[in-house]
């Protein structure tokens, strides 16, 4: 398998739209980074100047240490799966999986293809339905048939393009659990683009979070959940939206006391719910809404008319207008400088 | 008032049922009525009593076993197998070529629109100009031929006299001005093509020739049926372009159906007879109508794009199914 | 598509794009010169005009019947304009039959699949006769019910031959507009008719207008049931071109060519206008671009 | 204000059954929500509700008088389509204005009408504009004003939010109950997210392939699932099912699984239900799985999905894999054996045919136990 270096890839669009600026990335052998981001953040271009799609307008990517600008994608060796599948509707699934085979000028004998093709089926649980049209299948199938397609010419790098958005809940963590277990089985090098947090925190070793075309952050998914470069990842990442709040609403728990120009960045999970007169409440609010969410309760607080989202054990609900106390683990406040966004 | 749908939906197809019964019942009856007899207009008889020259079969044996009924079906076949098949070529070229965006598109796209727009009858006579001996075409050609690659001496072919080239002087006139037709519903096939699917085979390692083979022309072939059916249903019917070129001569060299049809009602005056011929054809016409109809009904329910991106018909309740522990435990 | 050198394969498409575009061209091109050229260069044996040595309007002039000399060798009547008039009445009268009938009708049959799924397959065979095999029945029904050489007798045959267009192309347009837009008028309280014009109708505005155009190309570029149906006093300008044509001794190129341009003219407008639908158009909705 | 009532209401297209004999009681002023997966027949029965589709058999009562044969326009029963159905060629005033000119309400009074929805829903600047000039939310709300201008007695949402991404969804959602408690108004939502289902209604039916499953509040949905599709489609990850089989000693039932087994406390009520030696299965949810460090149940960990909050754990128990919900703090090594307890008050059992015995739902009626 090989492995990818990105040095200062800049693209720009006719319009003067820059889709990606300066991005420098190392994507280590078999490792399965993710590129995570709102969007519209240059996520999917940077996918498709990975995979020779779209010409980079300067900087150069390398694929073991070698550059491929001149190379077409046909001759990359890429594995690239769709997020709209783009299998091929009109043929079956048998001739979708066998396509890569059969245009690569490869010698094979039709009964080698046929064998090739038979064991990718059964890896990815399509060997019941190879002689159906592929335009016909669920969308489940649909998507075991674009990585069988792709997984058939053995790729040295394998690019996915929020390949399980359109599947459904179950089936997407379902999807998500396999595609990580054939990652771990081949040592595939694996680049995987989504917009989805969850997907890139679970399924990732590293993860480049990107926004408006420019690499935020770039590290491993508890990096980027516990030590956030700055208040965009901070603020991106975690099931309920953290809480930015300025320091000053609860001088104790910003550091030596510096308020001005500071903002607390605390996740919902970090806080707890207590009575209003508790010595361990460092702000207190009034309960707004409660969202019971069946396994936790989401409650929305106001601290003088600033929002406060706290997650609480379905046990204890507190009612509407309720004045509460919000105590919090003070190693687990993030700050943020107000004018840079950056984590001090 | 205007509330039941049944009722309403009714109401507004029986002016439409009307016009139809207007132009295929009733003069329907007649044509079958009047081809049972030899009845013409200057009989001194008034058509309903056009029984008075009954010859039975006599009109539809006449034509089945004559010669000039199927000459001028052949003809008629020849014109509309060879103008269909080079629009077709020149079209499908043409809009692969201009597939790629490129400067000058969408103009040189009008320019090849303008023949279509012409009306029929004046370009049978723009080519009628065209194709005189002495004309512009025969000028071209001894100046190419006989000027620069001096092969032959000064050309003076008849197009339009010489029997056995007048049917093709007709063809290229339809091949002229229907190109753009089937260049315009060919061009808006490809250009509705999936790029991503394009782009994925490009991935896979195809060429531009396992493109076209294995994606661009079965993905096209609704279009192309469609385009073909209806190009030749009306080239089946050509009148207006090759009567105004020859009519039909020199002799009936370039007679097609219709041009056929015309003089034996307008000139022979066989009324009788032509309305059983006319029969003959309408019978024939609705069987290629059947079978014609059928890609055309499915392509107006399912354009390009949706027939690329199908809605999976049977999505499978994921859940049972995914979640059933055996199928995890491996 | 193709990864082999460039410019050598540009070089080659351009090449073929220009010749297909001489080719396509240059016989709007004789048309539109032959109608400037003055008499001695229509047709001379031996040399063709390329172009007009001097550029003259008198084509035009003999067309609408304002020629001073009428020196012209031919005895045959070349003032065209009532022909045009004619032209324009009978197409435009058989376009707004074809519009009022085919509209409705789409309707029902797109939103209530009224007349059963066959009935838009009975009103496309409609399309698909040729003229000819109902003109003789139909002149002798013209005649009986003394329609030959009136314009209701034209405006009737032209809407009814166009309106399988109307019913197919419209169908299309209203398939384009949710059901749940007319559903939602009805909840509001609209009776389906009020629904179709209140809610419907101002969504296909500009189908309405394309296929009008459409239809209205169709009957102007009509000869054959003119020829046939038309007479002395409703004879449509394509008919009186093919008078010009088979009557003239010597060939009447210039005023033939002047009419023929002024009768190309209204489709080249209204087929540009709405170049968008006529894929959609021609291939009776079945093709969207 | 209406209460509604479907009466074995059943609805057919051809061959296909989209509804078969539905019969619910909607509340009057209730938030009613209708759950279940694409085509199970929910915008069907929101359709017949509203009169756009007659049932083949059944009827639809509202506040007792049968409506099943009155003309949609005089039901006085707004719904919002999901693809929200606005006139694209009038602007968003005449789209609101709408039902009340075919109303033939008065000029002014319209005019009163529409500012005071268009400012319950701050759409007041969005008056003049064209419904394609706006954006989701936008559009979402003047569907919504279009719906309520007429102060319909009921109203109906077919997936309102499907169309919004997360973030707005998460806002809309707050204030769609904001608004229904304030217009005091009977809403029917459907839609096929769980997680909006339990978080805005009053009470959820859950329908599937036509055929309701169950009706009940959302905390008896998720505690109490009728049978095993209730409890997968609420809750994520969804509920793991693990197979047992039952053994009657006398009047206590225990649940035996080669690597633990489970004693049901009074099971008087599951004699006639469970033949002795009965294969049947056990639902716990990941969030009720514990991983411990006294002995339990032995599990290996298959893999791990860290989520942030909280860790989602595929454990493999006996060839089977369960999915936990874990502290994200916990390390855990894959590959790696670790002890589960089930926590016995949060335990259901369900029948071979997947019909619900008994859910514990915080009661102790379970006593797992390792041998």
């Amino acid at each position: 398998m090989a492995k990818i270096r990105i040095d200062s890839l800049t693209k720009e669009f006719p319009g003067g739209v820059v889709a990606v600026k300066e991005l420098d990335l190392d994507v280590p052998h078999g490792s399965f980074v993710a590129l995570l981001g709102p969007s519209g953040c240059g996520k999917t271009t940077t996918m498709n100047m990975i995979s020779g799609l779209e010409q980079q307008t300067s900087g150069e990517i390398f694929f073991d240490d070698e550059p491929i600008t001149r190379v077409p994608p046909g001759r990359r060796n890429v594995g690239f799966v769709f997020q709209n599948y783009a299998i091929f509707t009109h043929m079956t699934v048998y001739n979708n999986i066998a396509f890569g085979l059969k245009v690569r000028k490869e010698g094979r004998s039709k009964a080698d293809r046929h064998a090739e093709v038979q064991r990718i089926a059964e890896i990815v649980g399509l060997s019941g339905s190879l002689d159906r049209k592929a335009g016909r299948l669920s969308v489940n199938d649909m998507q075991k048939v674009a990585l069988g397609r792709s997984m058939i010419v053995k790729p040295a790098i394998f690019l996915l393009d929020e390949p399980f958005s359109n599947l459904d809940a179950a089936f997407r963590a379902y999807m998500r659990t396999e595609l990580k277990r054939i990652q771990h089985e081949m040592g595939q090098t694996m680049v995987y683009v989504t917009h989805d947090q969850v997907e890139a925190m679970s399924m990732a070793d590293r993860i480049a979070v990107m926004n408006l075309g420019e690499l935020q952050q770039y590290g491993s998914p508890d990096e980027i959940y516990n030590r956030p470069a700055n208040r965009f990842v901070a603020g991106f990442v975690g099931s309920t939206q953290m809480n930015f709040l300025p320091a000053a609403l609860a001088p104790s728990l910003a550091a030596e006391g510096l308020t001005n120009g500071v903002t607390l960045g605390i996740r919902p999970e970090a806080l707890e719910l207590v009575p209003p007169d508790d010595p361990r409440a460092h702000l207190r609010a009034t309960v707004g809404l409660v969202e019971p969410l069946g396994a936790k309760d989401v409650v929305h607080l106001d601290a003088d008319d600033q929002p406060v989202r706290v997650v609480s054990a379905p046990g204890r609900r507190p009612h509407v207008g309720d004045a509460v106390g919000i105590a919090c683990d003070p190693g687990r406040v993030l700050r943020f400088d107000d004018e840079t966004d950056m984590a001090i | 008032m205007g509330r039941s749908e049944a009722a309403v939906g009714q109401a507004v197809i029986t002016p439409g049922q009307l016009l139809l019964l207007f132009v295929i019942a009733f003069p329907a009856v007649v044509a079958i009525y009047i081809s049972f007899t030899g009845w013409t207009p200057d009989s001194g008889e008034p058509w309903y009593d056009a029984y008075k020259f009954w010859l039975w079969f006599g009109n539809y044996w006449e034509a089945l076993s004559g010669s000039p009924f199927w000459a001028a079906i052949w003809r008629t076949v020849v014109v509309t197998v060879l103008a269909v098949g080079f629009e077709f070529l020149i079209g499908f070229g043409l809009a692969l070529l201009l597939l790629k965006q490129f400067r000058g598109r969408s103009l040189l796209t009008v320019v090849f629109l303008l023949p279509m727009m012409v009306v029929p009858a004046v370009a049978g006579f723009i080519f009628y100009m065209l194709f005189q001996t002495d004309g512009p075409v025969n000028a071209a050609l001894t100046f190419l031929l006989d000027d620069i690659l001096n092969l032959t001496g000064p050309i003076h072919v008849g197009w339009l006299t010489n029997p056995s080239i007048a049917l093709y002087s007709v063809t290229v006139v339809d091949i002229w001005q229907w190109t753009p037709l089937m260049f315009l519903i060919l061009l808006s096939g490809l250009v509705a093509l999936p790029d991503d699917q394009m782009n994925a085979a490009r991935i896979l390692g195809a060429s531009w020739f396992h493109q076209l083979r294995y994606l661009v022309l079965p993905m096209m072939k609704p279009i192309i049926l469609i385009a073909v059916i209806i190009r030749a249903m009306e080239t089946l019917k050509l009148f207006d372009s090759a009567w105004l070129l020859t009519q039909g001569g020199p002799g009936d060299a370039s007679s097609t159906m219709s041009i056929y049809l015309y003089r034996t009602t307008f000139i022979d005056a066989r009324w009788g007879y032509a309305s059983a011929v006319a029969i003959l054809v309408l019978i024939m016409v609705s069987i290629l109508a059947m079978r014609a109809i059928r890609p055309i009904e499915a392509a107006s329910q399912e354009t390009i794009e949706e027939l690329a991106t199908a809605e999976p018909k049977d999505a499978e309740i994921p859940i049972e199914q995914a979640l059933d522990a055996e199928a995890l435990s491996r | 598509m193709t990864e082999g050198r460039p410019w050598l394969t540009f070089l080659g498409k351009a090449l073929v794009i220009l010749t297909l575009g001489v080719l396509f061209l240059f016989p709007l091109y004789w048309i539109l010169t032959m109608a400037f050229k003055p008499q001695d260069e229509w047709s001379p044996v031996g040399h063709v005009y390329w172009k007009p040595s001097q550029w003259t309007l008198d084509n035009f002039r003999q067309i609408f019947g304002t020629a001073k000399n009428t020196g012209f060798f031919t005895a045959a009547p070349t003032d065209a304009t009532s022909s045009i008039l004619h032209s324009v009445v009978a197409a435009t009268g058989g376009t707004i039959l074809a519009m009022l009938v085919g509209v409705f009708a789409a309707y029902g049959i797109a939103r209530y699949r009224a007349g059963g799924s066959f009935l838009p397959f009975q009103i496309l065979q409609l399309r698909m006769f040729p003229p000819i095999a109902i003109v003789i029945p139909l002149l002798i029904m013209y005649s009986y019910l003394h329609l030959v050489d009136t314009f209701w007798g034209l405006i009737l045959i032209y809407g009814a031959v166009t309106f399988p267009f109307v019913v197919w192309l419209m169908r299309s347009f209203f398939q384009e507009v949710p059901r749940e837009i007319s559903e939602a008028a009805i909840v509001d309280g609209c009776s389906q008719w009020g629904a179709f014009f209140k809610a419907v109708l101002p969504q296909v505005r500009g189908g309405l207008a394309a296929t009008a155009l459409f239809v209205f190309i169709l009957n102007w570029s009509d000869f054959l049931l003119a020829l046939v149906l038309s007479g002395s006093n409703t004879e449509t300008a394509p008919v009186f071109l093919n008078g010009l044509q088979s009557a003239g001794a010597g060939q009447e190129y210039g005023p033939q060519a002047a009419l023929g341009l002024i009768l190309i003219i209204p489709p080249a407008v209204f087929g540009l206008a709405i170049q968008r639908y006529l894929v959609r158009g021609l291939t009776f909705g079945a093709i969207k671009q | 204000m209406a209460s509604i009532r479907l009466e074995n209401v059943t609805k057919r297209f051809g061959a296909v059954t989209a509804l078969s004999g539905v019969t619910v009681e909607i509340n009057d002023g209730e938030f009613f929500a209708v759950l279940g997966h694409p085509g199970a027949g929910k915008t069907t029965l929101l359709r017949t509700i509203v009169g756009l589709e007659r049932p083949e058999e059944g009827d639809v009562y509202v506040d007792g008088e049968r409506i099943t044969d009155v003309y949609p326009g005089d039901r006085d029963i707004a719904i919002m389509f999901q693809n929200l159905a606005l006139y694209p060629d009038k602007s968003v005033y005449d789209n609101l204005a709408f039902p009340l000119k075919q109303a033939k309400v008065a000029k002014q009074e319209i005019d009163r009408r529409v500012n005071e929805v268009a400012g319950t829903l701050h759409i007041e600047r969005l008056l003049k504009r064209k419904p394609g000039k706006l954006s989701g939310g936008e559009r979402q709300r003047v569907a919504l004003g279009r719906a309520i201008v007429r102060d319909p007695r009921a109203l109906l949402l077919d997936e309102p939010l499907s169309a919004l991404d997360a973030l707005l969804r998460l806002e809309m959602r707050a204030e769609l109950k904001r608004l229904q408690r304030e217009l005091g108004r009977t809403v029917v939502y459907v839609t096929h997210d769980q997680v909006e289902a339990m978080s805005m209604s009053d009470r959820i039916a859950v329908l599937r392939e036509g055929a309701l499953q169950q009706i009940d509040v959302p905390e008896n949905i998720y505690n109490r699932p009728a049978n095993r599709f209730v409890a997968i489609v609420v809750g994520s990850p969804p509920m793991n099912f693990v197979p047992v089989r039952a053994h009657w000693a006398g009047a206590s039932l225990e649940l035996r699984h080669d690597l633990f087994s489970t004693t049901v406390a009074d099971a008087a009520s599951l004699q006639g239900l469970l033949a002795d030696g009965a294969a049947c299965q056990l639902g716990v949810r990941p969030e009720d799985v514990h991983v411990t460090a006294e002995p339990g149940i032995p599990a290996s960990v298959y893999v791990t999905e860290p989520l942030g909050g909280e860790t989602v754990v595929d454990l493999d128990v006996g060839g089977r894999l369960v999915k936990a919900l874990v502290d994200p703090r916990l390390e855990l090594v894959e590959g790696g054996t670790v002890q589960l307890q089930l926590d016995g008050s949060r335990l259901h059992l369900f029948d071979e045919s997947g019909g619900s015995l008994l859910s514990a739902a915080g009661d102790p009626l379970f006593a797992v136990s390792v041998p």
